[in-house]
């Protein structure tokens, strides 16, 4: 079955895809209770900045390199100019605010760079794979490792590691974190670096499959924010197991049933299993405190 | 004696649509301002739902966009009266949230925000991909709800601008009025005790499933009327109005004004209505303004402007 | 008899801003409280201090309201530049009649409803005295009834036959119709002996539109639809459409109309997937900037309707739009580096059009300017030579487009 | 006489930690009972069990001879039970009156659609309430903050507009949680007599309560919870000898002594 084996991959490329926007998600909400929603920009900022980088002589590494630095800066910003600020506001503020930040970062965009679409060599060429009579790019299979990857290491981080775990008590209480002698503050600011630089790379590994232009960070963001959600929102394991799910509901759905309502499909799906538990697949449960 | 809250803000209502026009340079305005009214009935919704109830929905714009469609197709397709068009509209929104509502409000904050948000892309999808009935992406006309003819047969020969300033005002005042009449009702209070705790609602009997709904059926209904306001009023429409897009705009201008009050809500409106106006000046930089506008408002009014630029003028009084 | 009416008409006009006093308000309440300014108005004192003020009324003033930004950018934005561009280079020329041009030029972001508002500030506020504009055809769309309440001359920019069929006294436009593209094609296809083609359609406006007219007319050239699928406008990977596609029995060619990077990357999963089927691109990829982001090796082979912009140094030296197209380059490329794409054309003649009226009518008066664009005849754009008619304002014929192939990277030729 | 409130067995587990085990006991109408015990005994949750917050584990809850086990808070109201909470869960946005009238919501309640159009039934139905919950502030003595938004009162404020909403369902049973928490002398002596006063006209109090000299003075029946298990009951006088009970307090106390040093 060479169609079900396209499908299949076509699935998990796009899932990694959103799988690696949704992890930049997890980060911050975990450190923060914040939904970034701008996230997307931190995407297209990486994709956007290499490309430009990159037209200016740079070699790609070296343009990719800065493009995830001056992003993660850029992440920093944000958490210290409009987040920090914020602090305690309910969820509809904080929505508007990361809402606003990407209208914002998308107009900044628009002006110092263009409104055109780019794109930039894939890393090992365009010849593609054949797999059981399907194929797949190779710059596919980098946006797949850089999902796991991305994963593994965020697993290490919040497991394995006194940072991350640092990160985890900050989200769980804020307070009891600064009195154990965490540096809440600085956690916040290491989460928004992480996350803007995680978003940035995924910016940069997809750019040669989507193309980029200053306007492409929306749906991302959207599509991410889906997964992360469809996973259970704070949960690397959520995030990467949405995003791949998503991509697959989309592609199948798109293969078998009809291209046109895919992306119905897959809110339907969304739908379906928040009904069924409303916090995700791999959400905590939370109780109610009285 | 000492007007009440509600008093005081039909009043303020009224008297701006009513006195507006005499500062208008140009009949544009009445085309801006009939703008801020319907967005302004869209608004009055969310302040019910987010504002009284505290729950969040992206996905409102869906209702606007069965609303509008309900008038492109309903007089087409059913030889229905625009007007029974508007009705018909309303009823589908109003039974759909109904529908879909209870286990929608199950959840809570950003999963609430994510299904919201899913049944509005729903309902935008259909609309774009059911080319057939609707005319996809490029949309499709409206018919004329005929009230100016009528009108004028009667001797009151309005310009189209001039009209729907004066018809979508006249929504706006009763719209606010329904809204301002919930808000000192029981159901209001209902609502609002839900909005700070939903355990102490539910101990002193409060059945917060049911409220909810309540809450949100509301809300789709001024959704629904406000979309078939702008289809009857623009003469055509595109599945844009049923866009995620649309649906933020609408809880943007409504926690931007202040959430918490009718009259905040549409202040929020207006300015979000107009700002795109004065910005389209600065052209390219007009993006950047406006996200700085929202982040800005949103961290130092955490209220709102409304109710912010109000104690700002008390503070000063005293 | 024609004379008469336009001065009554004029004077209508003129008297829009007067005639607003007579609105619903009680003229009594008015009357009573003119006199007093209230500063608690804010609504008012708001919308007065944004927007900008008006100026002398002596040039020729036109409006505009393009898509320069939202889904859409991808045409609006060489619109608004080209409008710039091209007012900025008549102005310094010493204007029409005498005259100098004043743009009013306003970005609704591809939103109809923001379109009919700027609509309505270009026709009131500004007081134009004709509109270029509606990048897409749902902007288009809501544009029309204020135009033509205003009895102004409207350039549309937008590709569907709806916009000017049926004729609308006020209404014109310069692209082809998107049925005219999709007729290019088929024409191509059936010349070519395919009978079974396969569809794969953007769900944008472009993508919709294209794939309903093409539909309806595909039956005429004896092509059989065996497959038809579609993509979102942001979507990373068509390769499960294309494999549906790939697999129908019989297929002998691919159709994409699309714009946005959905056709590029369709092309680039069409090499991936070594599907050796044709593949015919529409007139929404028709720029350089489509082979680059496909890839040239991907490219390689695409068919398209394309206009003689695309190809203007393989032009024969006594093809008509030759100079014109050249100039138009040369012009665009100086200003802004890069190449003009189709879309920029379009304005590009809506502003020829428009002038060469204002010409011929001796003012700027929208009536007789109306009249005069409706006699434009053999007018030299970019798209092609126009000429319109009170039952056609089209104004062109399939002759105009040019089947194009990408050979080597670069445009080519195919007929 | 019959039995108003009657717990049997009733038990829960959070993630294999076993809250609240096998706990009985039963309150008659216009008896004062207090469940005591140390931090972390397991009372709180006791008491979200009986009032519909938590589902139980096990076990049942009776009201009027009837089980209502794990149904929900809004229709254990409705069949007259009312309860306060431990950390406040106050109207904080909306005035002291309103948050009054909220404790009337089962009896204002009626039609949206009224209440929308502002109909006269629907606005005759608030005024009662509002009447009511004014009569019902003089009482708690906040009849002067009514007007007041809610979060602006003191911590003894809240607790007494807590129990003036609690009141407001006109309760067949009423569980508080802590009302003399954060009250000095005088209010505790008010909240007090208060208490009794409501037991006298027949209702049944369940009481959570840390002040002793509180609990002894005015509960008929006491219940010792230590570690989510009942360790003792009954009147005062005999809970107050029971080894047992000693042993929990003072050994918490070793804790607490320990833990600050």
């Amino acid at each position: 079955m060479p169609e079900l084996m396209q499908f299949l991959l076509s699935g998990v490329t796009v899932g990694a895809v959103y799988a690696l926007v949704a992890l930049g998600f997890t980060i911050i909400y975990n450190a923060s209770d914040v939904v970034n929603f701008a996230q997307g920009e931190f995407v297209m900022l990486g994709g956007m900045v290499t490309v430009f980088a990159h037209h200016a002589g740079l070699p790609l590494p070296l343009a990719a390199l800065i493009a995830i630095l001056s992003t993660a800066g850029i992440g920093v910003a944000l958490n210290k100019l409009a987040i920090e600020p914020a602090r305690g506001a309910p969820v509809v503020s904080l929505i508007i605010i990361t809402i606003g930040a990407s209208i914002f970062i998308r107009g900044v965009t628009q002006l110092v760079f263009d409104k055109q679409l780019h794109r930039f060599p894939a890393f090992s060429g365009d010849e593609p794979i054949r797999v059981l009579g399907a194929t797949i790019l190779p710059q596919s299979l980098w946006v797949i490792a850089g999902a796991v990857a991305v994963f593994v290491g965020l697993w290490l981080f919040f497991t394995r590691t006194l940072i991350g775990r640092a990160v985890l008590a900050t989200s769980n209480n804020r307070l009891a974190a600064r009195l154990v002698g965490i540096n809440t503050g600085w956690v916040m600011t290491l989460s928004f670096a992480l996350s803007a630089g995680i978003g940035a790379l995924a910016g940069v590994l997809v750019t040669p499959i989507t193309l980029v232009s200053y306007d492409v960070g929306i749906a991302l963001a959207l599509k991410g924010f889906a997964a992360a959600m469809l996973g259970g929102m704070g949960n690397p394991k959520g995030a990467l197991v949405g995003g791949i799910l998503l991509g697959l509901l989309e592609a199948l759905t798109a293969g078998y049933v009809s291209s046109q309502y895919k992306d119905a499909a897959a809110f339907v799906v969304i739908l379906a299993v928040l009904f069924a538990m409303p916090q995700g697949l791999f959400g905590k449960k939370s109780t109610d405190r009285v | 004696m000492r007007l009440s809250e509600k008093q005081w803000t039909l009043l303020i209502l009224a008297a701006l649509i009513a006195l507006s026009p005499f500062f208008f340079p140009s009949s544009y305005y009445y085309r801006v301002g009939s703008l801020i009214f319907v967005n302004g009935l869209a608004v009055t919704g969310i302040v019910i739902l987010t504002g009284y109830a505290g729950q969040i929905s992206l996905g409102h714009a869906g209702f606007a966009g069965i609303g509008a469609y309900a008038c492109a197709l309903a007089p087409a397709h059913l030889g229905l009266h625009p007007a029974l068009a508007l009705v018909l509209g309303a009823a589908i929104s109003g039974v759909l949230a109904f529908l879909v509502g209870r286990p929608i409000l199950r959840l809570k904050g950003y999963y609430l925000a994510v299904a919201s948000l899913g049944l509005g892309i729903l309902v935008a999808m259909a609309l774009a991909n059911e080319s057939w009935i609707t005319g996809g992406p490029d949309g499709i006309k409206v018919a004329d709800l005929g009230l100016r003819a009528v009108l004028k047969s009667q001797g009151l020969d309005l310009s189209n601008t001039e009209f729907w300033y004066a018809f979508t005002g006249l929504a706006l005042l009763i719209g606010a009025w329904l809204a301002l009449n919930l808000h000192d009702s029981p159901t209001g209070r209902a609502l609002r005790a839900l909005h700070g705790s939903e355990i102490a609602a539910r101990t002193v009997g409060i059945d917060v499933a049911r409220a909810k709904l309540a809450a949100f059926v509301i809300s789709a209904v001024y959704a629904s009327v406000s979309g078939s306001l702008l289809a009857l009023q623009n003469r055509f429409i595109t599945p844009d109005v049923a866009g995620y897009m649309h649906s933020i705009e609408m809880v943007t201008m409504a926690v931007l004004g202040g959430a918490g009050s009718v009259l905040g809500a549409i202040f929020g409106a207006g300015i979000l209505t107009m700002l795109p106006q004065v910005l389209t000046v600065f052209a390219e930089y007009e993006q950047l303004m406006l996200g700085l506008v929202m982040m800005l408002v949103m961290i130092f009014m955490r209220q709102g402007l409304l109710p912010s630029v109000l104690r700002l003028i008390r503070g000063r009084g005293e | 008899m024609k004379f008469m009416n336009t001065i009554e008409k004029d004077s209508s006009r003129l008297n829009r801003k007067s005639s607003i006093s007579g609105c619903f308000c009680i003229r009594f309440f008015r009357k009573t409280i003119s006199g007093l300014r209230l500063d608690a108005l804010a609504l008012g004192a708001l919308m007065a201090s944004g927007f900008a003020g008006t100026s002398a009324l002596a040039d020729i003033r036109i409006g505009a309201t393009v898509s320069e930004t939202g889904p859409a950018a991808f045409l609006g934005d060489p619109e608004a530049r080209t409008l710039r561009l091209l007012v900025e280079k008549i102005n310094a020329a010493g204007g029409v009649n005498g005259e100098q041009l004043k743009l009013f030029l306003y970005d609704d972001g591809g939103d109809p409803n923001k379109a009919r508002t700027f609509a309505t500030r270009l026709v009131e506020d500004d007081e134009v005295q004709a509109i270029i504009g509606g990048t897409t055809t749902g902007t288009s769309m809501s544009i029309i009834p204020i135009a033509e309440e205003a009895e102004i001359p409207f350039i549309s920019l937008a590709g569907a036959i709806e916009i000017i069929d049926p004729v609308k006294e006020w209404v014109f436009k310069t692209p082809h119709t998107d049925r005219m593209a999709c007729e290019k094609i088929f024409a191509d296809m059936k010349k070519q002996g395919y009978t079974k083609i396969g569809l794969i359609s953007g769900t944008d406006g472009f993508g919709a539109s294209m794939r309903k007219q093409c539909l309806d007319v595909v039956g005429g050239y004896g092509i059989e639809v065996v497959g038809d699928e579609s993509y979102g406008p942001q979507d990373a990977d068509m390769t499960p459409q294309l494999t549906n596609l790939k697999g129908k029995p019989g297929i002998q060619a691919i159709l994409n109309p699309g714009f946005g990077q959905g056709p590029s990357i369709v092309t680039r999963n069409y090499a991936q997937l070594g599907i050796r089927l044709p593949l015919y691109q529409s007139h929404g990829v028709a720029s350089d900037g489509f082979i680059a982001l496909a890839g040239k090796d991907a490219a390689e082979g695409v068919r398209l309707p394309g206009t003689a912009l695309l190809v203007a140094g393989l032009l024969p030296d006594g093809d008509p739009q030759k100079p014109v197209v050249t100039a138009y380059i040369e012009d665009y490329k100086g200003s802004h580096g890069t190449a003009p794409t189709t879309f920029g054309g379009y304005a590009h003649d809506a502003l020829r059009i428009y002038v060469d009226a204002v010409k011929r009518a001796g003012s700027a008066e929208p009536a007789a300017v109306r009249d005069a664009i409706e006699a434009t005849s053999g007018l030299v754009g970019t798209t092609g030579v126009v000429t319109y008619s009170p039952k056609d304002h089209l104004g062109l014929d399939l002759s105009a487009f040019r089947l194009l192939e990408i050979r080597n990277g670069s445009w080519a030729l195919a007929e | 006489m019959t039995v108003l409130l009657e717990i049997e067995g009733l038990g829960i587990s959070f993630g294999g930690l076993r809250a609240v085990n096998d706990v009985s006991f039963r309150v008659n109408p216009g008896e004062i009972v207090s469940v005591i015990g140390p931090n972390g005994a397991g009372k709180t949750t006791l008491f979200n069990m009986i009032s519909g917050i938590y589902k139980p584990g096990a076990g049942r809850v009776r009201l009027m001879g009837e089980d209502v086990t794990g149904i929900s808070p809004h229709l254990l109201a409705r069949r007259g039970m009312s309860r306060t909470f431990q950390n406040l869960q106050i109207f904080q946005s909306m005035t002291v009156l309103e948050n009054a009238v909220a404790g009337y919501h089962l009896q204002e309640s009626g039609s949206v659609l009224a209440d929308l159009l502002g109909l006269p039934a629907s606005r005759r139905r608030a005024a009662a309430a509002r009447e009511g919950a004014r009569q019902l502030l003089e009482r708690v003595d906040l009849a002067r903050a009514a007007e007041m938004e809610a979060g602006s009162l003191s911590y003894g404020a809240l607790k007494r507009l807590e129990i003036a909403r609690a009141l407001a369902l006109n309760p067949k049973v009423l569980l508080l949680d802590e009302p003399a928490a954060g009250c000095n002398a005088v209010e505790t002596e008010e909240i007090d007599h208060l208490i009794a006063e409501v037991a006298a006209s027949g209702v049944a109090i369940l009481l959570v309560e840390h002040d002793m000299k509180m609990v002894m003075r005015i509960s008929r029946h006491i219940v010792v919870l230590d570690h989510g298990e009942k360790i003792a009951e009954g009147d005062p006088a005999t809970v107050s000898r029971n080894p047992k009970v000693i042993e929990a307090y003072l050994g918490t106390q070793a804790e607490d002594a320990h833990a600050h040093g």
